[in-house]
């Protein structure tokens, strides 16, 4: 059962050097129960991506086209007061940094309680109080009637996320996207959070956009994964295939950079180049630059999404099955290469 | 968050309050300044007072007798616009051969506010306590060698030396008579330690002990006094309540008038009154006064410069726009010759055209500064009945920029400036000479080797004639022969000083149009039991 | 070929570290204490490196691990003589004492000893051009013909000397990291600190960075003390490695020894918690709690707290650092029982 | 808490301690004598006299011994007497300080009150013509000369259209009320006489205004940027994934983060409304503190210049103290043990 | 970093109109005698206090003077007061405060505590006081106020000295082995140079202002010199001749308002935060 479906997705933002698109033709669903897996390096339009779902984008100077829909409804075509209806009940978000993600100056039960109290009229304080307790001890905190009363900056990093996990749960939450919910945290708290998300995830039934530039977050908590380049998907596939089999040249150039404690290797492959600034964009497929493989067509002409047979989707020419000579060339030396670093 | 709530509440109900006080208000002010309207009997005066103590013994400032003279009486005082000693609470007096002893005869059956009977005892106390005490008002006494008093209402004067200004003094708030009874029930003593045991000061300062027109029921230094009528006055009274409202501001004080909210803006200069509209519910007062501005040259070379030359001096006398500070300081400003006021014994006046530029130019040229030269003029930031001394300092650079001297004005507080003045370390500079009493005696400080003189360094040495002629005039009680004297005296100065006497002040001030009773005296300003509201 | 052959040396290095490789540095005993403030004028004592021993060896690459807070950072700048140690603490630097080094000295000790920092962005002064920040060792010791140096240097790090004119906001992350890398390189220093040189950086980048810091390792005989809390990275580039937890190393032993034969608990669990790409699916060991305070560390191990294996012991006594075979020290009372 | 108020009540005498001091030295660099400022003509002639003044005010002692004598005094709370008035200072300073207080207070309240809309309205509606109108406003309280400004306001008002009474504090018929606190607006609610109590009320207005006009200013321009800066903070952005209103995150979330600064500078705001106090008062005759500096300091009556410095300095430290109180109670993070 | 071209052409009208008004001042410091109709001290009784006509564009004063002239050269001695004031509490305040910051520890404690006790001091009060006793002229009145202000600075560059310190790119530097001197000078202080400036662009006004105060209560200058708030104080005596304080206080506050909204723009232009939005 699809719960979000995005088609389309465009975001401009307009700025006084040019126009800047951030996300571009984006469209992926989502199932209920399921996590997917956003993963992307800095300025690949992740995190965009997850404020428009939530809507959260207000800049006069941005623009937002496609469909997004969320159990059948455009989330974009929804009235303000609609939308805010939705958002922190059906939809909620934790952001990357704790610290900084939560009011300092009102307690964590405080905050706990007011999506509850904004989204389920006609609860009293009291039974929200009681729920916010409850939502703290569910998300592991211990002393949960104590800690109602504290502060934010008097809880760890690790307690933090917690309590905005507790405050994005606070109601009937179907889909809970989680921007980089980890990235600013210590290994073994990092280790903590994603236990007790995939825990809840199991509990409640909810699906999860987790949007990460850490592939090891992605193969540890998703299912699926969309990979991400200057605004683009250039692969979306089942996790466990995108690392067994990476596509793309750019998917498979992040895993060979990544340093492995299990392989050990001399030299590590590096991309070269640097991700292009997004008012100067290359022609043709955005990659090509740093692509290894790149020939003139890629330098032309952008490659569409193509869509393979076991319902994996990348976005390279070399998957082009139209096509024949030169490219089919190509074809053979990427998958000698790749067989080269992937020997499994 | 709920005290940021609670603050912004709190504000907020302040602010309405204030709205509705606001509100409240308009319905007010007009039931308010009826009321002013109705209360005839009432009289506000807005001043610019120097009042530091309103204890007779001590008080020594320009606006002391105003208050003085409406809650306390003298022997003799002075009356209406005049100059000259009137009795008061002494019906007469007689003087010995010797002129050192003077006998007063008090009238009988007065009543001091208290209720108790005014006794010679009284006046003896209050004279001592004022010697005594050694404060500002003591240097008024400084000449009575001692008083008794031989019977009840007779006391007996006795000088140190022949003194013909010894009325004159006897009208200033030195020799005013206070209830010995309640003065040294508040702590006043009369005795030779008063300096440091006399205690009364305070009770003074919050309760006037005289016998005058009015009673102090409340003093706040620099924001108001109240007066109420003395029931033991004899004499007519019309006002029984006076209200002096401190206005430091020239401009409000005209403001308050128009308004009605005060019957007389005392504190105003030649400038503000002009400014009142013509026909209005206030009319301007001008009065002379014997308050006299003068430039004074320092005779000592080391200090004076080129201003101790006594060409220069008498160029500079040339080269002053006489008609120009008469303008600036208003209507009924006079000229004097030299350093005797108008209204005073002998005095004369100059002629209104006496600048002459070129015979100033010829006299720099004979002194051998033709070209010129820079000298500093200091002036305190004070003024001469509205007349600012700054203002005067400018416009005497103007004058003799024409004759090639550069001045360079200096301004300070009266009295920092006050103290290399008295020093005579100032070359150069503005002042005024306000009469401490009215007589001859005390202008005669401008002659060499007197008070102002020793400040000019002029020595009695440079010139003996005009010392003789002081000696004569100070202890000649002849008026014609005194004014004698005066005229060769003013004719000597007027050519031959380190000074240059610009102008005698008028006082301009205003006062609504339905008050009567106005007369200006240059001692005690207004007489407050003349005043009178009419409808 | 040559690539080759120094990779062999280095592995053979590794192998026998016991002898003949002399020691670039030798720290014992080293105490950093920082007085600390609380809002209310409060002093405290926040002791951020506390009584650490190891040495390291020329032409190696030392790491030391750790989470946030742990003293990593701290022990790192405090060898450079950026913080004055505590007493009682001993730097050797090639056998010369640099914990009271003077002045002129510490001038030299400056040339042989360099810094790489984590933030590129922080690191360059925003208002110099590139070519001025380069310069500017050659400027602090006077020493001439920089500007051949720097075109030298630039090559090295593999930047155009066009970048030569920009300023430092008009750079990716990536290479303003490598004007960072030639900075350090520019007085041909002997030992380089990496103080976190590529958590800030985009992971293609990251790659980029750590095979240029290899290679300058090569080319130019450097030791490194790499600081990191990536294990994946430290497994990566170091010869041997330093586990540290609030001011304390628990564990230091050889890449592999550490990596394959983990012993202390703490490792294990770090190693453990890692999400890795790898095929493998390892178990977890879950943490609980935070980590406590290190103004107000725990009584005895200061790791007992969250340990998995705590015994009554660890409450009290603070375990010694003790060698359990040739390349591994730990200290847990269970490894050194 | 009591102990951060007993560390800053040690500052304060410090403080005063420093203010005397300075007072006292520069009182005795300056080239004027007390004497001849103070006594009259004929009476500065009679040394009987000038030696009782020299010996009533301390004059003919020593430097050292005067210095000893004025700091025994003030630990006595005597502040000395004014050589101006001749009274007390300290029954001086009772006497004008509280209709400075009120004047300041109720400016306050306007700055206060208008300053904390302005801001708000101005960064809600951020460019639009009413944020440039507030703006230019609020630059216009800090950038108007404030005697100049009263003159202005009062004529205006005063003299052309005739709204608002003349200068002072009360009607000139009205007297002020026998003894109570000195604060008019009160003590005429105490008496419940409404009728003076919107006189006086009147007269403020004016002057509180142009007071109140600056520090307006200040807090207006502060917390206009105080609030953009909150709303692109982290937590309104989580308050919006929460589905609150704009309107609920902008009062629930944002204005009281925004305010924090805004005590500062309300704080600094009064602080310099007391000195502004100088030139406002002299404008509209207010017999308040400003009236008596003003004209201590210009006849260099050091007795009194000091005491209203001390109480200047005092107020400071009060106000200074209440904000760091205020920051405690609003501000979680800042606890003061 | 923005070029000075999009610096002046960023959208900010008030900044452009500070500018402005601005240069015009400066244009009357520098042409003032081409621009003034009249002497500033030639007196004319028979034309006291004239209203506003064309042959004296301002009206006339007490002494008969032309209060446009007198305006006009009034500019040359306020912003040079003004800018003097700025500059020495500016290098008094940079070099205290770059001391006390970056030596830190006791002697920043004992620096800050004194510079807390000038600022426990009323402003104007102190500077009155300076004033009187130093005997009122422009020197005195600027040495009043540089003793005034400088704890300003001193403390802002404090904080930048303090947080700049532990910057990565100063200690890069000591890392290199720069001396104390180098780092300071070299690196920290080109850097706190923005947020400086800013505060001294604002605080050209509030000296200007200060210095019209002070002149304003007598203490400024010396007559006849035309000074703004020394204007004023004449025109307030006789406020019904409207003109001869109006002019003066609106040319105080025309080039107060004007450094306001300078100051304003440079620290839009300056701050990171506000620029991005």
């Amino acid at each position: 059962m699809t719960l979000l479906k995005v088609e389309d997705l465009t975001i401009q933002f307009k700025s006084r050097q040019g126009v800047v698109k951030a996300v571009d033709n984006l469209s992926f669903e989502l199932a209920k129960g399921i996590s997917l897996g956003i993963v992307g390096e800095s300025g690949s339009g992740k995190s965009v991506t997850s404020l428009a779902i939530m809507r959260l984008l207000q800049n006069a100077n941005t623009e937002i086209t496609g469909k997004i829909d969320f159990e059948g409804v455009d989330l974009l075509k929804l009235s303000p007061d609609e939308m805010r209806k939705i958002r922190g009940n059906s939809v909620s978000m934790i952001f990357q940094e704790p610290m900084t993600s939560l009011n300092p100056l009102h307690t964590c039960g405080k905050q706990i309680m007011e999506p509850i109290l904004i989204h389920q009229k006609g609860i009293s304080k009291q039974e929200a109080k009681k729920r916010a307790i409850e939502l703290l001890r569910l998300v592991g905190i211990p002393s949960p009637e104590q800690r109602f009363h504290e502060y934010p900056h008097q809880m760890s990093g690790g307690m933090r996320q917690r309590i905005m996990i507790a405050i994005a749960l606070a109601c009937d939450t179907k889909l809970l996207i989680a921007d980089e919910p980890t990235t600013a945290l210590d290994v073994t708290i990092q280790a903590q959070i994603l236990d007790l998300m995939s825990k809840l995830k199991k509990q409640r039934d909810m699906s999860i956009i987790m949007i990460t530039h850490d592939l090891g977050v992605v193969k540890e908590m998703c299912e699926n994964v969309v990979v991400m380049y200057t605004g683009q998907i250039v692969e979306k596939s089942p996790t466990d295939l995108v690392f067994k089999d990476p596509l793309h040249p750019y998917t498979k150039g992040l895993l060979n950079a990544i340093p492995k404690i299990s392989s050990k290797v001399e030299r590590l492959e590096a991309i070269p180049g640097t991700v292009p600034d997004a008012l100067r964009m290359p022609t043709g497929c955005s990659f090509h630059p740093r692509c290894k493989y790149a020939t003139e067509r890629c330098k032309a002409e952008k490659p569409p999404l193509y869509k393979r047979e076991d319902g994996r989707e990348v976005r390279c020419f070399i998957y082009d099955a139209g096509e024949k000579g030169d490219d089919g060339n190509v074809t053979n030396e990427y998958k000698e290469y790749s067989n080269s670093i992937n020997p499994k | 968050m709920k005290k940021i709530i609670l603050l912004a509440i709190t504000l907020l109900v302040s602010l309405s309050l204030i709205a509705c006080s606001e509100k409240e208000e308009s319905g007010q002010t007009t039931s308010s300044s009826s009321s002013s309207n109705g209360s005839q009997d009432t009289i506000v005066i807005g001043v610019a007072s120097d009042w530091k103590t309103l204890d007779p013994a001590r008080a020594y400032e320009v606006f002391g007798n105003f208050y003085f003279y409406a809650t306390y009486e003298n022997l003799y005082m002075l009356e209406g616009s005049e100059l000259i000693p009137k009795p008061a609470l002494a019906k007469e007096y007689s003087v010995d051969e010797s002129g050192l002893v003077y006998t007063f005869k008090l009238v009988e059956g007065r009543k001091f506010a208290s209720g108790n009977p005014i006794t010679a005892n009284d006046v003896v106390f209050s004279f001592n306590r004022t010697m005594n005490i050694k404060d500002n008002a003591s240097a008024l006494a400084e000449g009575v060698e001692k008083v008794e008093a031989p019977d009840e209402n007779t006391v007996v004067v006795t000088l140190k030396e022949q003194d013909a200004s010894f009325l004159s003094k006897l009208t200033s708030n030195a020799f005013a008579v206070v209830d010995s009874q309640v003065v040294k029930e508040q702590g006043g003593t009369d005795a030779e330690d008063a300096s440091t045991t006399d205690t009364a000061t305070a009770y003074l300062d919050g309760t006037s002990a005289g016998s005058g027109p009015y009673v102090l029921t409340k003093w706040t230094q620099n924001t108001e006094m109240v007066l109420e009528k003395n029931p033991n006055y004899p004499g007519t009274v019309n006002a029984s309540k006076i209200i002096i409202k401190e206005i430091p501001d020239p401009n409000t004080q005209i403001q308050a008038l128009e308004k009605g909210e005060i019957d007389v803006a005392l504190s105003v200069g030649p400038d503000q009154v002009k400014t009142i509209k013509e026909g209005g519910n206030a009319k301007v007062v001008s009065s002379p006064t014997s308050t006299i501005s003068f430039l004074l040259m320092n005779n000592s070379p080391e200090i004076g410069k080129e201003m101790s030359d006594p060409l220069v001096q008498q160029a500079v006398r040339y080269a002053l726009d006489y008609e120009g500070f008469k303008q600036l300081a208003g209507d009924g400003a006079l000229l004097p010759m030299s350093f005797v006021q108008d209204g005073f014994v002998g005095a004369q006046s100059r002629a209104d055209n006496y600048q002459n530029i070129e015979k100033a130019k010829e006299l720099m040229k004979e002194a051998g500064f033709e070209n010129g030269f820079t000298v500093p003029l200091i002036a305190a930031n004070y003024d001469s009945e509205g007349l600012s001394w700054v203002t005067i300092a400018e416009k005497v650079k103007e004058d003799l920029s024409k004759i090639n001297i550069n001045v360079e004005i200096q301004t300070g507080d009266v009295g920092v400036v006050i103290e290399d003045y008295r020093n005579g370390k100032t070359p150069f500079l503005v002042m005024h000479w306000s009469p401490d009493y009215y007589d001859l005696s005390n202008q005669l400080a401008f002659i060499p080797g007197d008070i102002v003189g020793t400040r000019a360094n002029w020595d009695p040495s440079a010139n003996p004639e005009l010392v003789a002629l002081a000696e004569q005039a100070k202890v000649e009680i002849d008026e014609a022969k005194r004014a004698e004297l005066s005229g060769k005296m003013q004719e000597i100065i007027a050519e031959n000083s380190p000074y240059a006497f610009l102008v005698q002040h008028p006082k301009s001030f205003a006062v609504s149009a339905n008050l009567e009773g106005v007369a200006y005296n240059d001692l005690f300003k207004l007489s407050l039991k003349d005043l009178k509201l009419s409808k | 070929m040559m690539e080759m052959s120094q990779t062999n040396i280095k592995s053979t290095a590794t192998l026998s570290i016991q002898s003949e490789v002399e020691n670039i540095l030798e720290v014992s005993h080293l105490k950093k204490t920082f007085q600390i403030k609380s809002p209310d004028g409060k002093k405290g004592l926040l002791k951020a490196v506390d009584d650490v021993s190891f040495t390291i060896k020329k032409g190696e690459t030392f790491s030391l691990v750790g989470e946030s807070g742990c003293g990593k950072s701290t022990l790192g700048r405090t060898l450079l003589g950026l913080y004055p140690p505590d007493r009682g603490s001993k730097i050797l630097f090639n056998n010369e004492d640099i914990t009271n080094i003077s002045k002129t000295n510490r001038k030299n000790f400056a040339r042989k000893a360099q810094l790489i920092f984590q933030d590129p962005s922080a690191c360059l002064n925003p208002r110099r051009t590139i070519k001025q920040i380069l310069m500017e060792p050659f400027k602090i010791h006077k020493i001439k013909n920089g500007e051949a140096k720097i075109t030298e240097l630039m090559d090295m790090v593999g930047l155009p000397s066009r970048f030569l004119d920009r300023y430092p906001h008009e750079m990716s992350g990536g290479q303003k990291q490598r004007v960072g890398i030639a900075r350090a390189l520019a007085l041909d220093p002997e030992l380089v600190v990496c103080d976190e040189p590529v958590s800030a950086l985009d992971v293609s980048i990251q790659a980029q960075v750590i095979n240029l810091l290899e290679d300058l390792q090569k080319q130019l005989n450097l030791t490194y003390l790499f600081i990191s809390h990536d294990l994946s990275v430290v497994h990566h580039i170091s010869d041997r490695v330093a586990v540290m937890y609030l001011g304390k190393i628990v564990e230091l032993a050889t890449r592999d020894e550490l990596y394959e034969n983990t012993q202390h608990p703490y490792t294990k669990a770090l190693l453990s918690s890692i999400p890795d790409v790898s095929g493998e699916v390892r178990e977890k060991i879950i943490l609980t709690g935070d980590v406590p305070s290190p103004s107000n560390p725990p009584s005895g191990c200061r790791f007992h707290t969250r340990c998995p294996a705590v015994m009554d012991i660890c409450r009290t006594k603070e375990p010694e650092f003790k060698q359990t075979n040739s390349n591994h020290f730990v200290a847990c009372h269970l490894c050194t029982k | 808490m009591l102990r951060f108020i007993g560390r800053r009540l040690i500052f304060l005498l410090f403080l005063l301690f420093g203010v005397a001091l300075f007072v006292f030295i520069l009182s005795h660099l300056v080239p004027s004598d007390p004497v001849a400022a103070n006594l009259s003509q004929s009476a500065m002639n009679n040394p009987e006299i000038v030696a009782a003044f020299k010996e009533k005010w301390g004059l003919d002692k020593s430097l050292f011994s005067q210095f000893i004598l004025y700091f025994q005094h003030l630990l006595t709370g005597d502040l000395g007497t004014s050589i101006r008035t001749g009274r007390p200072v300290m029954e001086d300073l009772m006497q004008f300080f509280p209709a400075t207080l009120e004047l300041s207070i109720v400016a306050m309240v306007i700055a206060l009150v208008l300053g904390i809309l302005f801001g708000v309205i101005s960064a809600i509606f951020r460019n639009k013509p009413v944020d440039h109108i507030i703006r230019t406003l609020s630059i216009s309280g800090v950038s108007v000369p404030s005697f100049w400004f009263a003159l202005i306001m009062l004529n205006i008002f005063s003299s052309v259209i005739g709204i608002t009474p003349g200068p002072g504090r009360i009607d000139a018929r009205s007297t002020t009320p026998e003894g109570g606190t000195g604060l008019l607006l009160l003590d005429s609610l105490l008496n419940g006489d409404f009728q003076l109590l919107g006189d006086v009320a009147m007269h403020l207005i004016l002057p509180a205004t142009v007071l109140g006009f600056f520090t307006m200013g200040l807090i207006a321009r502060q917390t206009r940027s105080n609030l953009l800066e909150v709303m692109s903070m982290d937590y309104i952005r989580t308050a919006r994934s929460k589905g609150l209103k704009e309107s609920g995150i902008i009062v629930g979330h944002a204005i009281s983060n925004s305010l924090i600064p805004v005590i500062t500078v309300a704080g600094i705001g009064f602080c310099n409304l007391l000195g502004g106090m100088v030139l406002v008062e002299n404008i509209f005759a207010w017999p308040g503190i400003g009236q008596y500096a003003y004209l201590s300091a210009v006849s260099l009556d050091f007795p009194a210049i000091c005491g209203v410095s001390l109480l200047i300095a005092f107020i400071y430290v009060v106000i200074n103290l209440l904000i760091d109180i205020l920051y405690g109670i609003i501000d979680p993070r800042v606890r003061y043990r | 970093m923005r070029t000075f071209k999009s610096f002046i052409t960023q959208k900010g009208f008030l900044f452009k109109l500070g500018l402005i008004i601005c240069a015009l001042w400066f244009i009357v410091v520098i042409f003032a005698p081409l621009i003034a109709t009249h002497s500033t001290t030639a007196q004319d009784l028979s034309i006291r206090y004239e209203p506003p006509s064309l042959s004296h564009l301002f009206g006339t004063d007490e002494l008969g003077r032309d209060v446009f002239s007198r305006v006009m050269y009034g500019s040359r001695i306020s912003l040079t007061a003004g800018i003097i004031t700025v500059i020495c509490a500016l290098s008094i305040g940079i070099l205290f405060g770059g001391i006390a910051g970056y030596k830190g520890g006791k002697v920043d404690e004992i620096m800050m505590r004194f510079s807390e006790l000038i600022m426990a001091f009323p402003p104007l009060i102190l500077a009155m006081v300076i004033a009187a006793a130093l005997g009122p002229s422009i020197l005195n009145s600027v040495i009043a106020m540089a003793i005034i202000w400088w704890p300003n600075y001193a403390r802002l560059m404090r904080s930048m000295v303090i947080s700049l310190k532990e910057s990565e790119y100063v200690t890069a530097s000591r890392v290199m082995g720069a001396s104390h001197i180098r780092v300071l000078f070299l690196e920290i202080l080109p850097n706190s140079f923005g947020p400086l400036l800013v505060m001294a662009t604002l605080d050209l006004g509030n000296a200007i202002l200060m210095f019209s105060g002070l002149s304003f209560l007598g203490l400024g200058t010396q007559p006849p010199t035309p000074e703004w708030g020394s204007m004023v104080s004449d025109g307030a005596k006789v406020i019904q001749n409207w003109w001869v304080s109006t002019f003066p206080g609106l040319a105080i506050f025309s080039i107060s308002i004007a450094a306001n909204f300078v100051g304003d723009g440079l620290r839009d232009f300056l701050d990171p935060k506000l620029q991005k939005e």
